[in-house]
């Protein structure tokens, strides 16, 4: 048994996502992933069966372990018990913590992920805050969205919020203790480690694309994996 | 379709939802979009159905959309919902309603893990007595908040000062419904009615009088797919998958959309605005959208709430035809005012999805 | 020797085929069937597999070949089952009690509840059918016409529905439904000119000698097309039709199409009536609910209970021919029973 | 009109529903024993062609038979007609005159 497949083994969500898999293609028939993406949770399960090394790092490395959206369709389905959209959050923890993510273009985006959704976690408590979702980055959100933000504590204090301000509501502002010991969780947990080992191969990868790399969601390299598609993705190029 | 075949399972998956004293959590997507239906449903459980609900001030995100991304590991996850089960537990609750279905996901996931794995739970609480000094207990019951609504339909029927019926034509409003993935898709048996025919917002329209459609998509995700949507570039994933929905819902004229998810209702609000601009394309009657609606919001409807209080001015596909339709009256003059009542302001109009100002 | 007696518990093909071949070594028999007439799931089908003969052919020579040593009980139903001495006491619900030296179980099997699988919607979809419901609409109408009263343009045959399946707790392949499913398809073809027919299926398991024969039949002949993947959910279209979900494996892509009609080859698990005698008698049965014989190789008819045999697909998914084999062997280790049992007592 | 920076994917499910299938029925008439390929790769694994291009004769004839026929005169075009795999096919295919027959069937559908 080779050295990757021992890793993955060691997250006790492998074993319960991958009994042994016989190719039926129930999962990709309704992923939505395997729809719109070069995507195939059947091709996963029997890569990661096979025990291959080599198939494996190429697996880790590769866009293809980052189109699964994890809503878990494939759970439902499986005649043998098998959940392709845990594996997919097994092979992705193993893909950051050796640094395999930086390898491609949906992988690098981790960092966008990191610098959004994780900051704002341990920043201010909440996954989404709505002051970071702007019409530039989100224009899709349209204009009422536009009018909520740049309105938000008029429109937030209709419904009894208490934005940025002590006690129970919407948006309240979270206790800084409560911070401190979120922060401390990660701390413990591996949740800093898994951020601090983004940043760095992240600052990595920026060097060797000659990309500018600096903190927050505004240096080349950020703007590059936000928003950069190859549009190899899918149909038109399959 | 027959719907006693669908009866018949409906019976196979109900559950035990906590009479009363629920320690309540919110959803960040929620609170940032839909933030009128959080409060709706509080008042609903305090005023109309009198319960005891509560609300912890220092809870936080459980992490749910950042471990779905993958930036979080699992086992901070698991003990950041850990302390939230501490603050539970320091409240004296025991009945834990998160107001998200990702969080309800991972609620379950997490409880799952450690029946399956009892050792990773001990070491979950080693961890958040390390960090944090909290000790918890698992809840009692831990059941969505949209199951709370599910159970108190009745009364909440007995309640209401209007149904879902076309005062225009006395027929039902057709309405679809749209689960969120993680509510039964991952433990069929911890939702009511299963991952197949979810009985849980079926069983409010058909209790409030509308119509429910079923339609060949309704089991498709809404495309929020976590990472998929928050990188703008893998968007297009996201809109194709509401896109689907949408075409697939089309031919039978559904006059509302009704979701249990925080994230759903809002990818079908704002979707079905940018599917108008990239491709001019609109969904439902004379170029207006199809209203999407949370369950918080349908229940405040029924029971006469002013749609301003339920927060219906922060949709972008307009809700007014549909209150028309029901006979809710509403003063337009008061849709864009601030909390003090003083007026705020419009959005700009959008060039194809119609809109009521 | 003794006449000896042996009850029969089940009037299809093994329950006959035992009756049968036990009178014709002398043996005293008692039938005891639950339905109103014998012949079992095979008395209630059309055509078989693989030469598309009648069913009634097999039904009917295996009840003719039944002799004055055997008598019948049809509705007749099983109360209680007692062992004195050497004796099997049993008592019916209509309050009699039959005494025999040996008890054989041919209970058989039940067609697995397709509503189950609650993804292709069997009672819920209204042109979703079993293979047993499709069998039905050959024997008794002869002709094919979806719930729209439309002739279908368009079929769908869903292999392994309810076997090898863990989400249901089948795990064993029932051996009999992708041949059924192939001859079906066949016969719809048959029936229906220009209808396209579609099978969905993991492996073609066509283990008979004709079978494969069949299946390349199919395809030349008449054109029936397959598909591998398993079917992951079937939808209602607004006209009725059914739209199926499923992964095209050799492509590695996912597929839709529409069918005016699905038929789902529901496999076999244990019988109601088997699973009654299992409380009656304190049976041992297997990780998939069919009857634990002593040892599947070498006492595949013994129980570790003297004197109680069993025979067919009460014990596992069985053909017809399999079935047969099975009760006439069945047979010798009853009679090998009665002779010692016979022996010893003298 | 807003600049959104992406675009609404398309999707890349096999439709039955909306394929041409033109061609395959044409097999199916003029060279039956199109319809009794059973995908086992004999074929393909005995395919000169297939050594230095990427033809496949198994996908060729799963692609019709989906409907899935973009690039088929290229593709078909690859097989040198060398025979070794009708001599291969444990299904008796012919499948020289598969090859032969889809250029017939492209000249007189006007694919």
């Amino acid at each position: 048994m080779g050295r990757l497949y021992d890793l993955l083994n060691q997250d006790i969500r492998f074993n319960e996502g991958l009994k042994a898999c016989i190719n039926c293609g129930t999962c990709t028939a309704i992923c939505p992933a395997a729809e719109f993406y070069n995507y195939d949770p059947r091709i996963l399960a029997t890569t990661l069966q096979s025990r291959d090394e080599e198939q494996i790092e190429t697996l880790l490395k590769s866009d293809f372990i980052w189109y699964c959206g994890e809503c878990m369709s494939c759970k439902t389905r499986c005649p043998r018990g098998n959940v392709p959209g845990t594996l997919i959050s097994v092979v992705r923890s193993l893909s950051q913590d050796l640094g395999y993510f930086a390898e491609s273009e949906k992988g690098r985006q981790q960092l966008a992920l990191k610098r959004t959704i994780g900051e704002w976690i341990l920043n201010t408590g909440y996954c989404l805050y709505p002051k970071e979702i702007e019409l530039e980055s989100h224009p899709e959100q349209g204009p009422v969205w536009g009018w909520i933000t740049e309105n938000l504590k008029e429109v937030l204090g209709r419904f009894d919020a208490h934005y940025n301000e002590e006690g129970p509501g919407i948006f309240r502002k979270i206790p800084q203790e409560s911070l401190d010991e979120l922060k401390r969780i990660f701390d413990v947990t591996g949740g800093t480690e898994r951020f601090e080992k983004l940043e760095e191969f992240s600052r990595l990868k920026a060097e060797e694309m000659g990309k500018e790399f600096s903190p927050g969601q505004k240096s080349d390299y950020y703007l590059h994996v936000y928003n950069f598609n190859n549009n190899k993705h899918g149909k038109d190029e399959h | 379709m027959n719907i006693e075949g669908k009866k018949i399972i409906w019976k196979e998956y109900q559950k035990e939802i906590a009479e009363d004293d629920y320690f309540y959590v919110r959803s960040c997507v929620r609170q940032s979009f839909f933030p009128g239906s959080e409060t709706t449903f509080l008042r609903i459980l305090r005023e109309t159905l009198g319960k005891n609900i509560t609300e912890h001030p220092f809870h936080t995100t459980c992490t749910g959309i950042g471990y779905h991304s993958d930036i979080v590991p699992y086992e901070t996850t698991m003990t950041v919902i850990a302390r939230q089960f501490a603050l539970m537990t320091e409240s004296g609750y025991h009945n834990y309603v998160p107001s998200c279905i990702t969080s309800f996901g991972m609620y379950l996931e997490v409880l799952e893990t450690w029946h399956h794995f009892p050792e990773v739970e001990k070491k979950v609480r080693e961890l958040l007595k390390k960090a944090t000094g909290k000790e918890f207990e698992k809840p009692d019951n831990l059941v969505h908040a949209s199951d709370i609504i599910y159970k108190f339909r009745k009364e909440i029927a007995e309640k209401s000062k209007f149904r879902l019926i076309n005062r225009f034509t006395g027929e039902p409003l057709r309405i679809v419904e749209h689960i969120g993935c993680h509510y039964a898709k991952m433990f069929p048996s911890k939702g009511i009615g299963g991952a197949e025919y979810p009985h849980v917002l079926v069983g409010l329209i058909e209790e409030w009088g509308g119509e429910v459609i079923d339609y060949p998509e309704r089991r498709h995700c809404c495309g929020f797919g976590f990472r998929q949507y928050i990188v703008k570039a893998n968007r297009g994933y996201s809109i194709a998958c509401s896109q689907k929905k949408f075409e697939s819902m089309k031919p039978y004229r559904p006059e509302a959309i009704l979701t249990n998810c925080p994230g759903c209702p809002f990818f079908f609000d704002r979707w079905q605005y940018a599917i108008s601009e990239m491709e001019n394309v609109t969904y439902g009657e004379d170029g207006q959208g199809i209203p999407v609606l949370t369950y918080e919001e349908l229940a405040g409807m029924v029971l006469g709430n002013d749609p301003w209080d339920l927060g219906l001015q922060t949709h972008q596909v307009p809700v007014e035809p549909l209150l028309d339709k029901i006979g809710i009256p509403y003063d337009p003059e008061k849709k864009y005012l601030g909390k003090n009542g003083e007026y705020i302001g419009k959005p700009a109009i959008a060039a194809n999805l119609k809109f009521c100002h | 020797m003794m006449e000896k007696k042996v009850a029969i518990i089940g009037g299809g093909v093994a329950g006959l085929e035992a009756a049968s071949s036990l009178a014709a070594f002398g043996i005293e028999v008692t039938l005891i069937e639950k339905e109103d007439q014998l012949g079992g799931h095979v008395g209630q089908w059309d055509r078989l597999f693989p030469s598309r003969r009648p069913a009634k052919e097999i039904t009917g020579y295996l009840t003719e070949k039944l002799s004055e040593k055997v008598s019948i009980l049809t509705s007749t139903e099983v109360k209680k089952i007692e062992r004195s001495g050497n004796a099997w006491n049993i008592l019916l619900n209509n309050s009699r009690i039959i005494v025999a030296d040996a008890l054989l179980l041919a209970t058989g099997f039940d067609l697995f509840e397709a509503r189950k699988k609650e993804e292709y919607g069997y009672g819920i979809y209204d042109n979703v059918i079993t293979s047993a419901d499709l069998e039905k609409k050959f024997a008794l109408e002869g002709k094919i016409r979806n719930a729209q009263g439309k002739v279908p343009e368009r079929v769908g045959f869903v292999h392994c529905v309810g076997s090898r399946d863990e989400k249901v707790g089948n795990l064993y392949c029932s051996r009999v439904c992708c041949v059924t499913a192939v001859k079906q398809a066949v016969e719809v073809s048959e029936m229906i000119t220009g209808c396209e027919v579609f099978c969905f299926y993991m492996d073609l398991r066509m283990f008979g000698l004709d079978f494969e024969a069949l299946y390349k039949e199919a395809q030349e002949k008449w054109g029936v097309h397959f598909i591998r993947g398993r079917l992951s959910e079937a939808f209602e279209n607004q006209d009725g039709s059914v739209l199926v979900k499923v992964e095209d494996t050799l492509a590695g892509r996912p597929l839709k199409m529409k069918v005016d009609l699905l038929v789902l080859m529901s496999g076999m698990v244990i019988s109601s009536g088997t699973k009654e005698l299992v409380d009656l008698l304190g049976l041992e049965t297997d990780e998939n609910r069919f009857l634990q014989p002593a040892d599947r190789q070498l006492k595949a008819n013994e129980t570790g209970i003297p004197g109680l045999f069993l025979a067919g697909t009460c014990t596992s998914p069985k053909s017809i021919d399999e079935t047969i084999a099975d009760a006439r062997a069945a047979c010798i280790r009853i009679m090998a029973y009665l002779n010692q049992s016979a022996v010893s007592s003298q | 009109m807003t600049h959104f920076g992406y675009t609404i994917s398309s999707d890349r499910q096999i439709d039955y529903d909306s394929n041409d299938r033109r061609i395959a029925r044409y097999l199916a008439e003029y060279e039956p024993s199109f319809m009794v390929c059973f995908a086992c790769g004999t074929c393909t694994a005995t395919c000169s062609a297939g050594l230095f291009t990427t033809f496949s004769l198994r996908e060729l004839i799963g692609n019709i038979k989906r409907g899935e026929v973009r690039n088929l005169k290229d593709e078909a075009e690859k097989c040198m007609l060398c025979g070794k795999c009708q001599l291969a096919c444990p299904r008796g295919v012919n499948t020289r005159n598969i090859i032969l027959s889809i250029q017939r069937a492209i000249e007189s559908l006007e694919i």
